[in-house]
């Protein structure tokens, strides 16, 4: 099998050399094959990297189960884990059953597909590039559904958590997804014709988990013991602040798929794409130690891990649309933003264990923001006005729909 | 024959054991344990909230020795033991009825 | 040297399109120089995805090693780890000298290859694809190796260790090997001249692997402790679930190496195994938290893993020739086989820590089955006899030899 | 945004095929057209690879937060990790504001560039390829950067390791970089013009990294009770090797970016170069082990974790030139330095917690060494005295400006 | 003098500190524990089989007062550790002979 | 009554739990202790320097019994402890003058 398998490219070429291999013998190659033979293999190299990079965002699932083991107390690891991994088993089962097809579907009416589940548009023999796209689709399903169990860590019970996922990866996530991005396959949302900017979904997959993950802290309250009688705000340290740090790595590692995969196509878009990305990380990770530091007057590895990650959220959308210089202020902001909104949430006493709310609601937000502001190709009162409807209605949507969610669960 | 249970700060634990071991002491018991006392904990910052941690780590040395022994020993852990800040720790010393050596059965003063 | 290296890829370019370039000057280039260019582009992404892919592959060395750490008592973690270490090292050395010489050298007999030894059949300025090739196979090699070192966790001598993975990197798997897949490059074995369908190696790889576990583990007997006198099973918890956790995830990310790499190709094909091989572990993953909650009544995190495994080597075998349902099916199935496995085999006091047995082994030969069952192309009675043939095979040989082995060291 | 993102590669292709599809009309595809195509598709594999790439060098920053974090104490495992982030991210900025242009800007005198700071060789819309190579180049100064954190590991004041990583990743690493690879890019060293071989950098990032490392652990003296007044050695055991031997199998998988990607181009000069790569990290694991035991009659660890790492050093110079068999002598050779080494430095009192003067410094060394020896190419005295004189000078500029560097702060 | 020693449920830790230093006791040492007695410890699943963990993590809360003191300090820790499920714990009073401040080298009821 | 107080090696633990069932023990507390006696620690290699490990891990168990149960206890303990090997530890015994149920406030006799 291996052996045929193996053989099949090498036909396609034949194939496509056809003409030339003839030629070989009697001069026959003929241009117009080599021409589909050059689209052929960069449509093969837009395979690979599309795949590759959701295998690195595929692998964030691991960052985010570090993240959250380590900010949390070593009794709860476990039962974080469980989660961690059965919400990314729901999500690629049931973002396959209904998901895909809701978010990427026909749709006459731009606010859901209709067809495409169970991945019915791809038959043997038929172009596999719907798997492809379905592949890297699936993993970003997965991650704005995990994202949402950092928040409620240490207090949900496992099956209200098992629902939970496989509502957000069934209908919250894909339909709104579908209203910024169905056009990149059979949709087409109405956010996207108004020219809403979300490149890798600073909104749609970021901002969203983070607002779900809101309403859940919500609706769960605070841990026992996090809030004094007196109201005063009492630390939990997490357990194994390595584990935290090897997942920031993992999860930073993870973001060079995530938005440069973004593409879903193999060409020189990807090296801006992955200077931003990176840029961006550093600046947040390092604004974000100084403002804890000049809050605190101590160097907070927790609010630093943290100022990293709001960084990558917050170039997630305008990674490919600003420039180097651009990303390092986007990013240094989003630093800032994040501690202030990790104070601002504990003040507010809505107990969030690993920041998740502050890391992706927010600077989610900020960041879908600074894809208007920062604009390559200049902005605009529409533009920025755009990018405003986009966040506000990511807000109203996960919101209300996950409150309801959780209330019912 | 007296139990003698001490105290102490951890990175104290070699200079009192070379101690002990100088007057023969040929065994002790050795546990970790988190004192409270005038020295305070010190605080932390966690992702923006501080907290305290009042309790301080310290070691607690169990020895059983003959009556005669008693004075020798509290001597040299008051010795070895101390920085002269708070913190230092106690020495306590009670009454043993009898004690037996598992392996040989033996039992008191030639048990330990 | 970098600088000149560097040049090395234009310097191609710039002789294949020599006429090209030419022409830029006086009109020139030809359609025989394009149709070679062509060639050797797609030829270097080839290059790029078997290597990525053997990157991933050779990462699930680590995932191994966390999984058996997490797995086992914290006093065994330093052993366990140097196991791991260890036999990734002897394995890629020893399959060098004398493994991928009987896998895949030319053979007359179709038992074992003769020639290749320490990479013979590269000389410099040759072509290089055999190195390639080799990466890819020595990785796969040192899977098998590594497989068995969970089951004997915790009671195996260091040294007896370093022997057994000697042989095993360089007689048990290699032949067996080549009889499945020494057709992909000068060998030819007798089992795939009848059609044997292993893409990626349920059999080759992990059943070999499973079923030299469990001789190891037959012959080692089981850990003290593990079983009362009056012979009640005795759970000797693992110490460290993150660890065992994170170490799943890295397997899962490494999978999407070790199945769509297994076409040794970029190019389509590859979409279909990164979608079969996600859908077939997270259903596994599901129905073995499934199972073993209905089965014990409480949430089995380590069984929840195990799953996970079980439906990633299940599915190896039939990546490339089954659909996305049939994948979800062959993942669930194989998610509930697992369960009954491990629960079977420490019933008959084949004390197996990690449950490598029942995961590669059984789960292998259930993967290896399914190829046949559910084969895109249609199923036969001689398909299905195939598999059954190559199945036993691999039992046979592979737990004979081992056990022979085990009691000789 | 993304949609019309995802169409650039399409309208690239269309554009540059223009004639095709026209010709698909009207039969009028031209053979420049294609020839055109075939450049521009070789050149995004070329972008992808070297991407992929940098993303797996930046992964070994985990890699060196694991190491360090499981070979020192738990005590100082939080302030180890901070470390480690913050190199990276400060040596992200510094070298994008300063380091590159240092580096591999235009030079008149060969001692160091004056153009390229902040990336301003980028303009929106110019050849991104600068970015990408940027990319790559950064992960390799926040490579030697961090290297150093280990052997200052549990003894470094914060602020003065946050200043220390920008002087290193600014003008210490920059400077003695572009002498041995300005010419990469609009640079021209004087080194490389003797015909220097370093091909990824057993002496550029990795030697100079450890002489760095050195001058710290000299100025800072030794851990408080290292060494007993009667001036014995006593070992301050690592609190989890499993992390450490988990960071080990993140280098090595970081590796198989850093040799390999250094062609910064996709072709099949990477073959042989995994190959390589990987030979002499398995030879110089056993040997490490193996010598280890010979010395004190046990199996040690940490030593074989430091011979995988000081075989990974030696051959990251010669990887692209020499063969396989060479590599397994160069790694086993390195294996036995690396034991010998790490006793010599705790003989002298110089305190290393990780070993990483040992590894990259000396095993840097000896990798540069190999290179002249072993050169496919043959050797000879010339060639053998400039890799020396390379090794001199990178221990003199390394070590000395270190040195002042640490007297200062 | 005399030693009182408690076994208390970990959670219950604070509400006893609390209460002695209301009392004004300056200092305590505690370490902590597996308890085995009427509460019975739980079972767990491991990967499919059923083991019980017998044990129970208790804290050891280990104080040192002057006999006047002592009935006050058991009533404190009776009051304040009482869930009035099983496994709530014990208190035992001890003599202790004598105590030394090893900072001061002070002696008896001064040490404490 | 009497505390009784074990010093025996970890293994033993289970031994010597089932004994004392068998004398209708109800409880028990243990914890993990770190040993210095006759028999030495062992010596390891880390990254090429040696170094000894001169504590012994141990079991500390304490049991609180009437009098008239001290020597059936003792017993049981010396024979399922004894491995017959040096570091097979301790028993020691000692006054307590009062228990306390916390549950109940129980005291005395009845409390244990
Ligand atoms: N009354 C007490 N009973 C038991 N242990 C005590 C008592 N008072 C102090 N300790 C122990 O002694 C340690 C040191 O006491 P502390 O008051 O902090 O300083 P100092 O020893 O200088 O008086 C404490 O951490 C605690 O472990
Ligand atoms: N005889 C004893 N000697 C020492 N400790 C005991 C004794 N009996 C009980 N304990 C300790 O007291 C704790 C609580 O006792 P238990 O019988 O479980 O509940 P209760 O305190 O309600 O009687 C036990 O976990 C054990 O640590
Ligand atoms: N004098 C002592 N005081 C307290 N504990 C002791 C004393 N002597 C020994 N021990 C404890 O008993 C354990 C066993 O004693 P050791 O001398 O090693 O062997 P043995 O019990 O055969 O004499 C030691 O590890 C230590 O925990």
């Amino acid at each position: 099998m291996k052996k045929i398998l193996r053989k099949i490219p090498l036909l396609a070429v034949i194939l496509l050399l056809f003409p030339l291999l003839a030629w070989g013998a009697d001069e026959t190659a003929s241009i117009a094959g080599n021409a589909e033979a050059i689209k052929a293999v960069q449509s093969n190299a837009d395979y690979v990297w599309t795949l590759v990079a959701a295998a690195l965002v595929f692998f964030m699932q691991a960052g985010f189960a570090m993240v959250e083991t380590g900010f949390t107390r070593a009794k709860n690891a476990v039962n974080i884990l469980m989660k961690n991994l059965m919400d990314f088993a729901m999500g690629s089962i049931f973002y396959w059953a209904i998901g895909f097809g809701l978010m990427f579907g026909v749709t006459t009416t731009g606010w859901f597909g209709t067809s495409g589940f169970f991945l019915s548009d791809f038959s043997p023999g038929g172009d596999p590039w719907v798997l492809a796209f379905w592949m890297f689709q699936a993993v970003f399903a997965a991650t704005a559904a995990t994202i949402v169990s950092g928040a409620m860590a240490e207090r949900t019970k496992f099956i209200s958590y098992l629902i939970y996922s496989a509502v957000v990866s069934s209908l919250i996530y894909p339909i709104f997804g579908g209203w910024a991005w169905g056009g990149l396959f059979h949709g087409g949302g109405w956010l996207e014709k108004l020219g809403f900017i979300d490149f890798a979904g600073s909104t749609v997959v970021h901002s969203v988990g983070g607002w779900v993950a809101l309403a859940g802290a919500i609706v769960l309250g605070p841990r026992i013991g996090k809030y004094t009688k007196d109201g005063k705000v009492r630390a939990i340290p997490g357990h194994n602040l390595p584990l935290a740090a090897l997942g920031v790595f993992i999860l930073w590692l993870g973001w060079f798929g995530f938005n440069p995969g973004s593409t879903t196509a193999a060409n020189k878009d990807i090296a801006m794409i992955f200077v931003n990305t990176n840029l961006a990380a550093a600046a947040g990770c390092i604004l974000a130690m100084v403002t804890s530091w000049l809050r605190f007057k101590k160097f907070d590895v927790g609010m630093s891990l943290n100022g990293a990650l709001a960084g990558l959220v917050a170039i997630t959308s305008p990674c490919a649309s600003v420039t180097p210089l651009s990303s390092v202020i986007i990013g240094a902001i989003a630093g800032v933003i994040v501690v202030f909104a990790v104070l601002f949430f504990d003040m507010i006493k809505i107990d969030d264990p690993v920041g998740a709310i502050s890391v992706h609601g927010v600077c989610g937000a900020w960041g879908t923001l600074s894809a208007g502001i920062f604009n390559i190709g200049g902005t605009s009162v529409k533009i920025i006005g755009v990018q405003l409807l986009g966040i506000g209605t990511a807000f109203a949507w996960a919101f209300t729909t996950a409150f309801v969610m959780f209330k019912l669960i | 024959m007296k139990k003698i249970e001490a105290i102490i700060k951890p990175f104290k634990l070699e200079e009192v054991k070379e101690g002990l071991a100088g007057l023969g002491i040929s065994g002790m018991t050795v546990s970790e344990v988190k004192g409270f006392g005038r020295q305070k904990g010190h605080s932390e910052i966690y992702r923006g909230a501080e907290y305290t941690v009042d309790f301080v780590p310290k070691i607690k040395v169990e020895i059983v020795v003959e009556g005669s022994m008693v004075d020798k020993v509290i001597g040299v852990i008051l010795a070895q033991a101390k920085t002269g800040q708070i913190g230092d720790g106690k020495v306590f010393v009670r009454p043993i009825e009898n004690a037996y050596r598992i392996r040989t059965g033996e039992e008191g003063r030639k048990a330990i």
